[in-house]
């Protein structure tokens, strides 16, 4: 880096003005804070916060950094559970949140929206018009990111298709200020090259994306329905049986491990079975339609050992059950302990009981801290995401909070490789570089280096992700 | 030594609740002070105030932030970790007491004045206290003694004391108790309720204020106070200390209710208006008072009552609470008066030709913003006393 | 006479005066206000004084403080206000009958506390809220025999506080002068923005010392032999329209009725 | 011991209005006490002054004229004032209530020993030659009547603009005093005047307001209050209300209200304000107040002296022609 701190923000109210250049050490710090378990050290904040207005303002950036070789990591809404946001290499932090144009286009039957927009202003928008987003990731996302690492958060992939699939275009400026568009604004994507692909599922190397158009889905009719097994471990074998016997798969399928369930049940004042709990979400065309999957999903459920099951039709009921799941990860920190969300499975469809099975124990006698720790099982069984919420006591050391993390990342690598699973929801850098190499060898790594490389000679977009820096 | 002791507790106090957060972001997403930027919100501010405290470092940065909260209570909904130990809002409140008692970075510039103002002369305008009951001239009122006993002392608070459209409300509570014929009065050295020093951060001043009006309430023997005023209702029946069980507060939508149901208040008169109704934050959110001003409303004959996108709980900030009515937002952070436009708009869709509320800080805001969206010609702004008055 | 050594030693001269809403009333007597009843504050002038002290010694790092008043024993409460603005002690010229005093016999007695004390700058505000005379800071300099400013709006000291730059309000202007110290300094507003004082700091300042001295008063030489209330302002007059007559009047009426332009 | 005298204040060779009026009221208790008036006169070449002051009313005009006397020093011209006195010893000195007048009076009143009253409005002498003035106190709000009990000579100083200007010719004969100033009581230097007439004054020393609002539409209109602004003279400005502020049509420095500056002119002309308690809680000290605005029931009627209902973007232009037409402000 060629230029002092001081100078660096100087130059960029030169481009953005003076309102939108943050030096300040509260605004660099929540721009730098993410959902690690440890706080943020001084060192690890970026020398400034940038906030431009439009694609030109960001080309201009870029080239600036370019120049004097100062790195930008990029900011959405800093919600990455695998801290692509997090600066490794101070420099600029280049927030997308100014980004925040919406059209919503029924003629055009597309949305086209800045990349800073959050995921929960575009659900509200576009059900106001009566559409749906087929993204559901935490409502504080930012679009932009949720583009870039191509997910559809908890939705099944296997009815909603990738974001991939669903986007027409893309702005997009190039690490080195170059801004190009893709795609068309007619329905119909493009066979053979879209460059589009190239940056969705890039996780923001290749470029900043700054403006998408996606399609508009009609807002689905939906019936919830739940059903209480007696072990996990058999909502596994309920749910590959599922997809095998061609039952209408549910546009979302959680699951809520024993341990929480307990705990759930007896804060909301449920009276439920014992054991654990799936909830599915189908969706049609018509209530009707959509009540017909779910009470066809509750026979089934029935059929193959639950202990109950039934649509949710009661307001009430259905609220308290989806409590139960949404603050599954929220029990062990009632305790006073600190929760981290770190992991994250995708197994096979035939080893889905397995997987559960020994995630559901995942730190009984094992050694080192996680040993220490307590885990709670819960995730989107239909989407095939297995998730642990690892708490452990606040007043740990920033070292111990580093090194369980370590282990966890660790243990999250063998069970990944162990089942086959992709990290479905949340992507793969940085943290995830060693688990990627490993599975798919160094020669497929070497792709994404030398991509990297063509497009960011200099290396300064986001610099320290694919390199697995965190 | 034992001061010391006491600003330990409340830094330990903030860091045990903000050590918490886990930066879900959630809060931010229904703050009305979040505009474009991360910090500006509810995440930014306990994140702020976190590493404020873990760093030792107390900057103008830092304190702007503090205080740029509505202290709308809509982010504690959200918020499921901090909050669990001290709802957020609090934790704002208490950090502005750490910066103000003990830092000596509180409050903001603008605000240092009112707070003076409400020490020496009882408000925050620094208005001449002999005015404050001047609105009754004419009306007569009753002055509460213990040798001129009254069933209800009328709390007027400041607004509706001094401001030209506060003392509205006033009026019309005057001219209502008379129909009811209610034996009320007022305090003739009625003083600040405190709650908007208490919001600031100036824990000392909202004591002394307290012990004043308490003070008051005893001299006059009063057990039943009627306030027009959300934000010393609120004070009043959460925050005061020693007014226990001996003294029962109403906020007026919920006696003047009473006063129908037994059958002495008779609205007659039809007022054929199509109406929305805005939750005042410390009647709504934090008093819990959500269906008696609309009950209320619902019983003016001919008005039909709509909501508006956001309300109740749900309801959004006119941006003025917190103490942000006597400050100018700092460079980079949202005014109240973007706030209090995005409320009229709001209002505004629902097509209702008055929006009404129920609390004199509302009022002056939403009013501001409809004359500053240039929608005079499209929506009043009024309190529910003024629509109940035309119905008398 | 000059303080030396690392530190700027000031005096702030303080009165305590009647808040500017209290309703005044005339005693019996008719040459006197009422005392009952009025909220009585530190002279507003006299805060930017002390906030000047203030920032003189955050410059210089150290240095004491000393605020002086001539009054009664209940201006102790506004001495205790500058005390926790920051302040180090104060000296209470104790005067049962301050409404009998002029501001010579004021300044006197200020004089004679203050001799022997060591300073290098003497704050005072430019004028009493109460009886609004301003003549104290420039009598006290005559009588200490040393240089003024007064209305004063922009103060800087030298380094070696032999001297100060001060910048005067003038009619239609500013005068800027270079006066030795010590000297006394009158404080305009807009000298500085006076700090926020907690009550909780009132509170921690009460054991700050206050030496009460008793002295004899010398003889005012003008005295109030009656007071009286201006004529009532005629309500607000509201025309209407637009045309030159309606402007015409308000200009004759600015001009010749409340004589504000020539 | 004779002579009622004043002291004219002078700028660069034109004796200012006040000196007039000073002139005015000093022959008047003059011709009332059978006494003879005075004009104390000090500065750098500014004998030919003298006549001036004959031709309104003095009867002698007692010159000091020295190169140390150009710039106006407290030090120095108390010294030479003092010095007067003791040779004339005149029973009765009066002063402007100018910044000038101000500084020096207290001053001179102290090295004396004697009483001062400052800021008079109206002065009386009886024929024992005793002084008795009215002075305001607590903001004007109320008077007192103020006697010199003992001690000479009496001193006072008469408000600006409050005493009505007469010509009264008569000898004028100059008497020189001599100027003996010792530089080491000297302690002070003037470096600069400066002049606010490029530069605007600020709002909280502003004499004269001109206020927008809301009813100002947008920024552009304010050139209007600017050109009213500017007729008033250097001692006006232009403010605006928190709304006008928040609009972005004026920056806030311009803000006059709780969250703004408290203001506290002579005038304060507020045009398409509805006159939120936010917006008074700022200004409501001044001492008149003019209200300009469309809506006969905006709050701001109430606290007005004077108010006009009607279209600002006709009234403002107007009112500047008005007074443009009658020469100066």
């Amino acid at each position: 880096m060629s230029v002092s701190a001081e100078q660096l923000a100087q130059d960029l109210r030169g481009i953005v003005g003076e309102d939108y250049v943050f030096a300040d050490v509260f605004e660099r710090m929540v721009y730098a804070d993410t959902e690690l378990p440890y706080d943020v050290e001084e060192g690890d904040l970026p020398d400034v916060v940038v906030q431009p207005a439009d694609a030109q303002e960001i080309s201009k950036i870029l080239k600036y950094a370019n120049e004097k070789k100062v790195p930008v990591t990029t900011y959405g809404s800093g919600t990455s559970l695998i801290f692509g946001t997090k600066v490794k290499h101070r420099g600029i932090s280049l927030s997308t949140e100014r980004l925040d144009y919406l059209r919503i286009d029924e003629d055009h039957q597309w949305f086209e929206c800045g990349a800073g927009v959050k995921n929960g202003r575009l659900i509200k928008e576009l059900g106001k018009l009566g559409y749906f987003l087929p993204i559901q990731t935490q409502a504080g996302s930012s679009f932009g990111g949720s583009v870039s690492v191509n997910t559809l958060g908890h939705l099944t992939d296997n009815v909603f298709a990738r974001p991939v699939n669903n986007i027409l275009g893309l702005e997009v400026v190039l690490p080195t200020g170059e801004i190009i568009e893709t795609g068309s604004r007619c329905l119909r994507r493009a066979a053979g090259w879209d460059l589009a692909h190239i940056f969705i599922g890039a996780e923001g190397v290749l470029g900043v994306i700054t403006k998408v158009r996606m399609i508009l889905y009609p807002m689905p009719e939906t019936a919830d329905a739940v059903a209480f097994f007696k072990t996990t471990e058999e909502i596994g074998h309920a749910i590959a049986l599922m997809y095998k016997n061609k039952l209408p798969l549910p546009m979302d399928g959680e699951f809520v491990g024993e341990k929480a369930c307990k705990v759930g049940y007896e804060a909301f004042g449920l009276d439920f079975p014992e054991g654990a709990m799936a909830i599915t979400r189908s969706m049609g065309r018509t209530k009707e339609e959509a009540l017909r999957d779910a009470s066809e999903l509750v026979e089934f459920f029935k059929s193959v050992g639950a202990t109950e099951s039934f649509v949710l039709e009661d307001a009430e009921v259905k609220e308290k059950v989806w409590a139960v799941r949404e603050n599954a990860m929220h029990w062990g920190e009632e305790k006073g302990l600190k929760g981290f969300q770190a992991i994250e499975v995708n197994p096979t469809l035939p080893q889905l009981p397995e997987a559960i099975a020994e995630l559901k124990n995942i730190t009984q006698g094992r050694k080192g801290l996680i040993g220490q720790t307590e885990a709670y099982l819960y995730g989107h069984v239909g989407s095939d995401s297995l998730h642990c919420l690892f708490v452990f006591p606040y007043d740990w050391s920033t070292e111990k909070m580093k090194q369980v993390v370590d282990e966890i990342w660790n243990l999250e690598k063998e069970l990944q490789l162990k089942y086959d699973g992709v990290g479905g929801d949340w992507g793969w850098l940085p943290h995830r570089v060693p688990l990627f190499r490993e599975k798919y060898g160094e020669v497929s790594y070497e792709i994404i280096k030398k991509m990297k490389r063509l497009f960011d000679p200099n290396n300064i977009l986001n610099r320290g992700n694919i390199e697995g820096e965190v | 030594m034992k001061e010391e002791h006491v600003e330990e507790n409340v830094e330990k106090e903030l860091h045990d609740a903000l050590v918490s957060c886990e930066k879900c972001h959630f809060c931010n997403l229904v703050c009305p002070i979040v505009d474009s930027r991360v910090t500006q919100g509810p995440f930014g501010i306990n994140r702020a105030i976190y590493y404020g405290l873990k760093w030792n470092q107390f900057n103008d940065t830092l304190r702007d932030l503090v205080y740029s909260c509505t202290t709308c209570n809509k982010c504690v909904a959200m918020c499921k970790k901090v909050s669990r130990g001290l709802p957020l809002v609090e934790v704002f409140e208490k950090a502005r007491e750490l910066l103000l008692v003990e830092k000596a970075k509180g409050p903001m510039p603008e605000q240092a004045g009112v707070l003076k103002n409400m020490h020496v002369r009882g408000n925050p305008w620094g208005n001449p206290p002999h005015e404050r009951t001047k609105w009754a001239e004419g009306l007569d009122v009753k002055f509460a003694s213990q040798d001129n006993k009254v069933d209800i002392l009328y709390f007027v608070g400041c607004a509706s004391s001094y401001d030209a459209q506060g003392q509205k409300i006033a009026k019309n509570l005057a001219k209502i108790f008379k129909r009811a014929e209610v034996n009320f009065g007022i305090l003739e050295n009625e003083t600040c309720s405190g709650h908007e020093a208490r919001r600031m951060g100036e824990i000392d001043l909202f004591e002394y204020l307290s012990e004043a009006n308490i003070g008051m309430f005893e001299e006059a023997g009063v057990c039943d106070i009627v306030t027009g005023d959300p934000h010393g209702f609120y004070s009043f029946s959460q925050e005061y200390p020693r007014m226990g069980n001996e003294l029962r507060v109403r906020h007026y939508s919920q006696f003047l209710n009473d006063l129908m149901d037994e059958g002495k208040l008779k609205l007659s008169s039809k007022v054929n208006k199509k109406v929305t109704y805005h939750d005042p934050c410390y009647l709504g959110r934090h008093s819990e008072v959500f269906e008696e001003p609309r009950k209320l409303i619902q019983r003016i004959p001919g008005v039909t009552l709509v909501e508006m996108e956001n309300s109740r709980a749900d309801s959004d900030c006119c941006g003025m609470g917190g103490g942000r009515m006597w400050m100018e937002p700092p460079k980079g952070l949202v005014s109240s008066q973007a706030i209090a436009e995005k409320r009229v708009q709001q209002a505004l869709a629902t097509g209702a030709e008055i929006v009404l509320t129920a609390c004199p800080f509302c009022n002056i805001t939403l009013n501001d913003a409809v004359k500053s969206l240039e929608k005079e010609d499209s929506i009043t702004v009024m309190d529910i006393t003024e629509l109940i008055s035309m119905s008398l | 006479m000059n303080g030396g050594g690392e530190g700027v030693n000031s005096i702030v001269c303080m009165k305590q005066v009647p808040d500017t809403e209290s309703i005044i009333r005339i005693d019996g007597e008719g040459t006197g206000i009422v005392e009952e009843g009025l909220t009585y504050v530190a002279n507003p002038y006299d805060e930017y004084a002390v906030e000047e002290a203030l920032r003189l010694r955050e410059k210089f790092g150290e240095g004491k403080i000393t605020v002086v008043t001539v009054g009664p024993q209940r201006a102790e409460e506004a001495m205790r206000y500058f005390f926790a603005m920051g302040a180090d002690e104060g000296v209470l010229i104790r005067d049962d009958e301050p409404q009998k005093r002029d501001s010579l016999s004021v300044a006197q007695c200020l004089a004679e506390a203050i001799r022997d004390m060591e300073y290098d700058v003497i704050f005072c505000g430019k004028q009493a809220v109460d009886d609004d005379s301003g003549q104290v800071g420039a009598m006290l300099a005559e009588l200490l025999d040393i240089p003024q400013a007064t209305v004063v709006a922009k103060l800087e000291v030298a380094d070696d506080k032999k001297s100060a730059v001060a910048h005067r309000e003038i009619e239609g202007g500013e005068e800027v002068i270079e006066i030795q110290l010590p000297a006394v300094i009158t404080a305009q507003k807009g000298l500085n923005e006076p700090r926020f004082t907690s009550l909780r700091e009132i509170k921690r300042a009460m054991s700050k010392p206050i030496a009460t001295r008793e002295m004899r008063v010398p003889e005012a030489k003008t005295r109030v032999v009656s007071l009286e209330r201006p004529p009532e302002r005629p309500p607000g007059r509201i025309l209407e329209g637009e045309d030159v007559d309606v402007v015409g009047e308000l200009v004759d009426a600015l001009r010749n009725e409340a004589k504000l332009i020539d | 011991m004779a002579g009622i005298w004043i002291f004219p204040e002078q700028i660069n060779g034109e004796l200012k209005k006040v000196s007039f009026e000073l002139l005015s009221v000093g022959r008047r208790l003059a011709d009332k006490a059978g006494e003879e008036l005075g004009a104390l006169l000090l500065g750098s070449g500014v004998e030919m002054l003298a006549s001036e002051l004959a031709k309104y009313g003095a009867d002698k005009v007692f010159l000091a004229d020295s190169a140390d006397l150009k710039d106006f020093l407290t030090e120095a011209y108390t010294s030479v004032i003092c010095d007067a006195v003791g040779a004339n010893e005149p029973s009765v000195i009066l002063f402007s209530a100018t910044t000038l007048g101000r500084d020096l009076a207290p001053r001179v009143a102290a090295r004396l020993g004697t009483g001062l009253a400052t800021d008079c409005t109206e002065l009386d002498i009886d024929d024992t030659g005793r002084l008795t003035v009215k002075r305001p106190l607590f903001a004007g709000k109320l008077f007192a009547n103020v006697a010199f009990d003992n001690g000479k000579p009496q001193i006072a100083s008469v408000r600006p603009n409050v005493i009505p200007v007469q010509e009264d010719s008569k000898a004028g004969e100059v008497v020189r005093l001599e100027v003996r100033i010792d530089p080491s009581r000297v302690r002070t230097k003037l470096k600069e005047i400066k002049k606010e007439t490029g530069a605007r004054v600020d709002l909280t020393e502003a004499k004269f307001i001109v206020s927008g609002g809301r009813g100002m539409k947008g920024p552009e209109n304010f050139s209007i209050l600017e050109n009213l602004a500017v007729t008033l003279g250097s001692e006006a400005t232009v403010g605006a209300s928190r709304s006008a502020v928040d609009a972005g049509w004026r920056p806030h420095s311009d803000q006059v209200g709780q969250t703004g500056k408290t203001v506290t002119p002579d005038l304060y002309i507020a045009c398409g304000i509805s006159g939120a308690i936010q917006h008074l809680a700022g200004m409501s000290s001044s001492k008149y107040i003019v209200a300009i605005n469309k809506d006969p029931d905006a709050p701001i009627f109430k606290k007005a002296d004077y108010g006009i209902v009607g279209d600002l973007f006709k009234i403002v232009p107007l009112i500047t022609e008005e007074l443009k037409k009658s020469g100066k402000k």
